[in-house]
């Protein structure tokens, strides 16, 4: 790990909202190129770093549109540069085809989603967590991805450098899952010395030009980078490729390359999830909730506690790679799962899969545009422990 | 450039009369000599290389390569002047020319 | 006596051979027209950067043996954007097709276009989609048979070179596989051309183009651009439309100075902040410049 | 205790900007968790502008008001439309000449006025009325200290403004103490926000 550039760290206690946390985070963590195109309700983020990028060093560019945005992002990575795009749900989509080419050029960078209610152009203002689906599986092909969800404007700022680090540690692009309420939410953001902060750098190759293998992977699966312009000649594609980077379209190659791709993040899944839990051991009802959701469900747990059910909570800080073992082994003990996620169930369905019988899952459906009620969460409480 | 001018013109590449008139200088030039290489199992005998060599060396072999296409075969390979014109139009990167033996001028024009 | 290495031996991904294009395809011409262009530019190989998007041209990055990118479909131009801004230094062309460059991705190039991103665009035109089976393409001729428009196309194509101009291309130059020689000169001017510079190539498709429309091989193609071909620089982009088997202006259309994107950018924040402003990609990333981040704190 | 603010009025008269101010008061100066969050409409000026603050000792969790302890309303409109979701014994604050019928004999609210915008503009720019108010709000519910959005002001209003806006705090302010000595003789300023009295439901 390294520390961070004292020029792009805003080192203090401020007052700044998710969205405006989210960038600071991109600044502090070494991101220095930015392309995006405006949409609610991220705007914020690229409108702060086109104010911030000139000091420091670093270039934002506002693109055409979101294809372009990906796309630029992963041509700066292989320049050298830490980039970063942000958008919500329509640009999303655009977005998909190239975080499938990230993945498979196995590309550093971060891609961040403020969610807003869907589908479509739906509620432009209003939050919605109806893309963690889409975060997963939303790119064609198969694939791992890791998704952070922060819960705050401070796990704006802090998350944003984990997604970096992240993306540099297993070459990928990694998504920050925000929403809307976590990015319009001003709070108290507190940045550290920038000699505190940890980066972890991009792992180049150092050898010879001419030697380098673009998709050989070292012992952790992850292959080493390297910056064009340096004589190494390497080739890259988004074709089913050998280690060279040299397209071999046969199922050998496509088994071999897919499989590290997927590998790379299940087998260091322990390493990379990230929880957050309060009273597992005597839980009887665990509440699983992320994002804006996880702050709106303790109310509920609070409530449920004084009224005398055994209630655990589990936040998902990483929601992909699901922590799948955690939540098999919750069920191996637990009645149930209560899950509220701002859309018809999505997250459910991966913590039902996981408890596989075992568990009964609740699922606190919202369709977006706010967060739940409390209540709502609470009632479902009361029902999974009765 | 004479390729984009009518074939059957003066100047075409095919035919027989190369120039109108005698150049006053041509006692002072040295016109270069070629030797033509060709990788075989490279080409796929578009044939661009025959048709538009300016000297008219190659021609079309009767022989398949282990693909089956008919490579370009050097008839005339002494009438090569070595201006590369073969090596730059092959689609293919399977022929191409070096100085004859002997010869050190540079590259001759086309 | 051993036979020496082709010339192109050292630059070609030679091992990958043989290449995918079709016997008369026009394609491996267009690289060695590039590859003798950027010789003659006398551009650092290892500064060059090749990006190429999908299709038959697609596939010319993997062949090259520099820094190259085979990226998604008509993606190429922004990707390159992020590859030349990431890195200044870097020489990017982008080496693609008409319908990757100009449908799928027509918004891409006419944005770097307007914006004079320091790229190099060569598009190889074959008038179709060829490695989908001869489609319908966004400069297929009016006329012309696709298997998309089996009965001939009436959907109006677009002049590239215009298109190039209006948008603000600096360079812009046409040729058919067949001009060899000016191609690689054109070729050369453009990558030394400080900003967009756009190079057409007319190619022929044999298997496809060719065959569907009974143009003969791709030989007889290259004889038609033999005789129907007309040089003329300076020309007007306007006159300069593809007619189904009328004759082809070729030349170099266009040659102009204008503002890259990030000259604009490094002279207008100078404008504003004085030597306080380090300008992007000639010094590192330390800027002098001070913080008013207090003050953009309450927005 | 958590204590819930509106600030409202229309777009242009620093309502965000008001909230902003006073929760970064409360969150860096004074010590406390604020969340601010405000109600965005695809107008940019003129129609009804609001921005929610929340202020307690603990951590906020859910983030957005769900019934007001104290309504801001710098306009008419504003104070009709929130109005209803004061609590009982809750304050309203308003700008006395744009809010014409404020509906505060309704014995259940503590109403006070204030004419921020006329004494904005008798300090030079009624773009300080916000502010006025800031200081109006402070010395009556007593939720934020005077000192922590003395403190806020730099930073959040231009460089070239602040003296104009410190005064129009003061000003607002001092006649909130004053208002609140003429409504409740022998009430403390400084002692516990009544607003937040009122026990939790």
């Amino acid at each position: 790990m390294e520390r961070a550039d004292p020029a792009g760290v805003l080192t203090g206690a401020h007052f700044i909202d998710g969205d405006i946390a989210c960038a600071e985070g991109a600044l502090a963590a070494g991101c220095r190129f930015f392309a995006g195109y405006p949409i609610t309700p991220s705007t914020e983020v690229a409108e702060r770093i086109a104010a911030r990028f000139p000091k420091v060093g670093g270039l934002f560019i506002q693109m055409e549109d979101e294809l372009a945005s990906m796309a630029a992002i992963l041509g700066a990575a292989w320049a050298g540069s830490k980039s970063m795009t942000v958008t919500s749900g329509p640009g999303f989509s655009l977005m998909m085809e190239n975080i499938g080419l990230g993945l498979m050029t196995e590309t550093p960078c971060v891609v961040v989603d403020v969610q807003r209610g869907g589908p479509s152009t739906g509620l432009p203002t209003l939050p919605g967590q109806g893309d963690m689906m889409q975060a997963r599986w939303g790119s064609h092909g198969d694939y791992e991805i890791i998704a952070l969800c922060p819960n705050s404007p401070q796990e704006c700022f802090d998350l944003t450098i984990e997604a970096f680090n992240l993306s540099e540690q297993y070459r990928l692009p990694v998504l920050l899952m925000m929403d809307e309420c976590v990015g319009h939410m001003t709070e108290r953001v507190v940045i550290g010395e920038a000699e505190r902060i940890r980066i972890s750098p991009r792992r180049y190759y150092d050898g010879p030009p001419g030697s380098y293998h673009p998709f050989r992977p070292q012992s952790d699966l992850v292959p080493e980078m390297a910056r064009a312009g340096e004589g190494h000649n390497f080739h890259v594609t988004g074709l089913t490729h050998d280690e060279r980077g040299y397209p071999d379209v046969t199922w050998q190659t496509q088994e071999k390359c897919v499989r590290r791709l997927v590998d790379k993040i299940r087998r260091n899944a322990d390493r990379i999830i990230q929880c957050e839990s309060d009273d597992l051991e005597e839980a009887e009802v665990v509440v699983v909730s992320y994002g804006i959701t996880s702050r709106v469900a303790l109310p509920a747990v609070s409530q449920a506690r004084e009224a005398g059910c055994r209630v655990g909570q589990l936040r998902l800080i990483t929601v992909w790679p699901f922590p799948d073992r955690l939540i098999r082994e919750l069920a191996s003990r637990v009645k149930a799962f209560v899950v509220p996620e701002i859309n018809y169930g999505q997250i459910s369905l991966e913590v039902e899969r996981c408890a596989a019988g075992a568990a009964r899952t609740l699922l606190v459906p919202h369709g977006g545009g706010w967060v739940h009620d409390p209540e709502q969460i609470l009632r479902a409480i009361e029902e999974a422990a009765a | 450039m004479a390729l984009a001018t009518d074939p059957k013109g003066s100047t075409g590449a095919r035919g027989g009369k190369r120039f109108w008139r005698r150049p006053f200088d041509a006692e002072t030039i040295h016109v270069p000599r070629g030797e033509i290489h060709l990788l075989e199992e490279r080409c796929k005998g578009c044939a661009f290389c025959v048709e538009y060599c300016p000297t008219s060396v190659l021609e079309m072999s009767g022989e398949f390569n282990l693909k089956g296409y008919h490579p370009p075969l050097a008839r005339q390979p002494d009438k090569c002047v070595h201006c590369q014109l073969c090596e730059t139009i092959c689609p293919e990167f399977a022929i191409f020319v070096t100085l004859k033996n002997g010869d050190c001028s540079e590259q001759g024009g086309a | 006596m051993t036979t020496p290495a082709h010339p192109l031996e050292n630059i070609l991904r030679t091992e990958r051979f043989p290449h995918i294009w079709c016997p008369t395809c026009g394609i491996g011409t267009a690289v060695t027209a590039f590859v003798a262009g950027l010789e003659k530019s006398g551009i650092p190989k290892r500064d060059v950067c090749i990006v190429s998007g999908i299709g038959c041209s697609g596939r010319i990055a993997g062949y090259i043996r520099l820094d190259s990118f085979h990226t998604t479909h008509g993606r190429a131009i922004p990707f390159a954007t992020g590859l030349k801004l990431g890195n200044p230094k870097l020489r990017v062309v982008v080496f693609s097709g008409d319908g990757d460059l100009f449908a799928i991705g027509g918004n891409h190039f006419i944005h770097a276009a307007r914006r004079n991103i320091d790229l190099t665009v060569i598009c190889v035109n074959n008038f179709n989609y060829a490695m989908t089976g001869g489609q319908l393409g966004p400069t297929t001729p009016l006329g012309a048979k696709a298997t998309t428009v089996p009965y001939g196309n009436y959907d109006q194509p677009f002049n590239l070179p215009h298109l190039a101009d209006a948008c603000g291309a600096v360079y812009v130059a046409r040729w058919t596989t067949l001009h060899v020689r000016r191609l690689a000169r054109s070729l050369g001017e453009a990558l030394q051309k400080r900003g967009f510079s756009f190079v057409e190539v007319i190619c022929p498709c044999s298997t496809l183009y060719a065959r569907r429309n009974r143009l003969g091989t791709g030989l007889d193609l290259m004889r038609f651009y033999h005789r129907n071909s007309v040089i003329r620089h300076g020309a007007d982009t306007r006159q300069v439309d593809i007619e189904f088997q009328k004759p082809i202006v070729v030349g170099r259309f266009v040659d102009r100075e204008r503002t890259t994107y990030l000259d604009a950018y490094n002279q207008h924040m100078q404008t504003v902040w004085g030597d306080r402003f380090n300008p992007y990609g000639e010094i590192g990333a330390e800027s002098p410049v001070e913080d008013q981040d207090k003050a953009a704190e309450a927005g | 205790m958590l204590t819930q603010i509106r600030f409202s009025g229309f777009g242009g008269q620093g309502i965000i900007r008001s909230g902003h101010i006073s929760g970064k008061a409360a969150a860096l100066f004074d010590g406390n968790h604020a969340t601010m969050t405000q109600s965005f409409g695809p107008e940019a000026r003129g129609s009804a502008c609001s921005s929610q603050l929340l202020v307690s000792d603990a951590p906020v969790l859910f983030p957005y008001l769900t019934r007001a302890d104290i309504l801001v309303a710098m306009s008419q409109e504003a104070c009709v439309k929130y109005g209803p979701q004061l609590r009982d014994g809750g304050f309203l604050l308003y700008d006395k000449d744009l809010v014409k019928d404020p509906h505060h004999e309704d014995s259940r609210l503590q109403a006070f006025s204030v004419s921020a915008t006329r004494i904005a503009e008798e300090l030079g720019n009624r773009i300080v009325a916000n502010v006025v108010m800031l200081g109006f709000f402070t010395a009556v519910t007593g939720v934020i200290s005077a000192e922590a959005m003395k403190k806020a002001l730099p930073g959040s209003v231009p460089e070239r403004a602040l003296k104009m806006n410190l005064e129009a705090f003061e000003q607002g302010h001092q006649f909130g103490l004053q208002q609140l000595e003429e409504a409740k003789p022998g009430a403390d300023p400084t002692g516990p926000v009544r607003g937040v009295e009122a026990p939790e439901e």
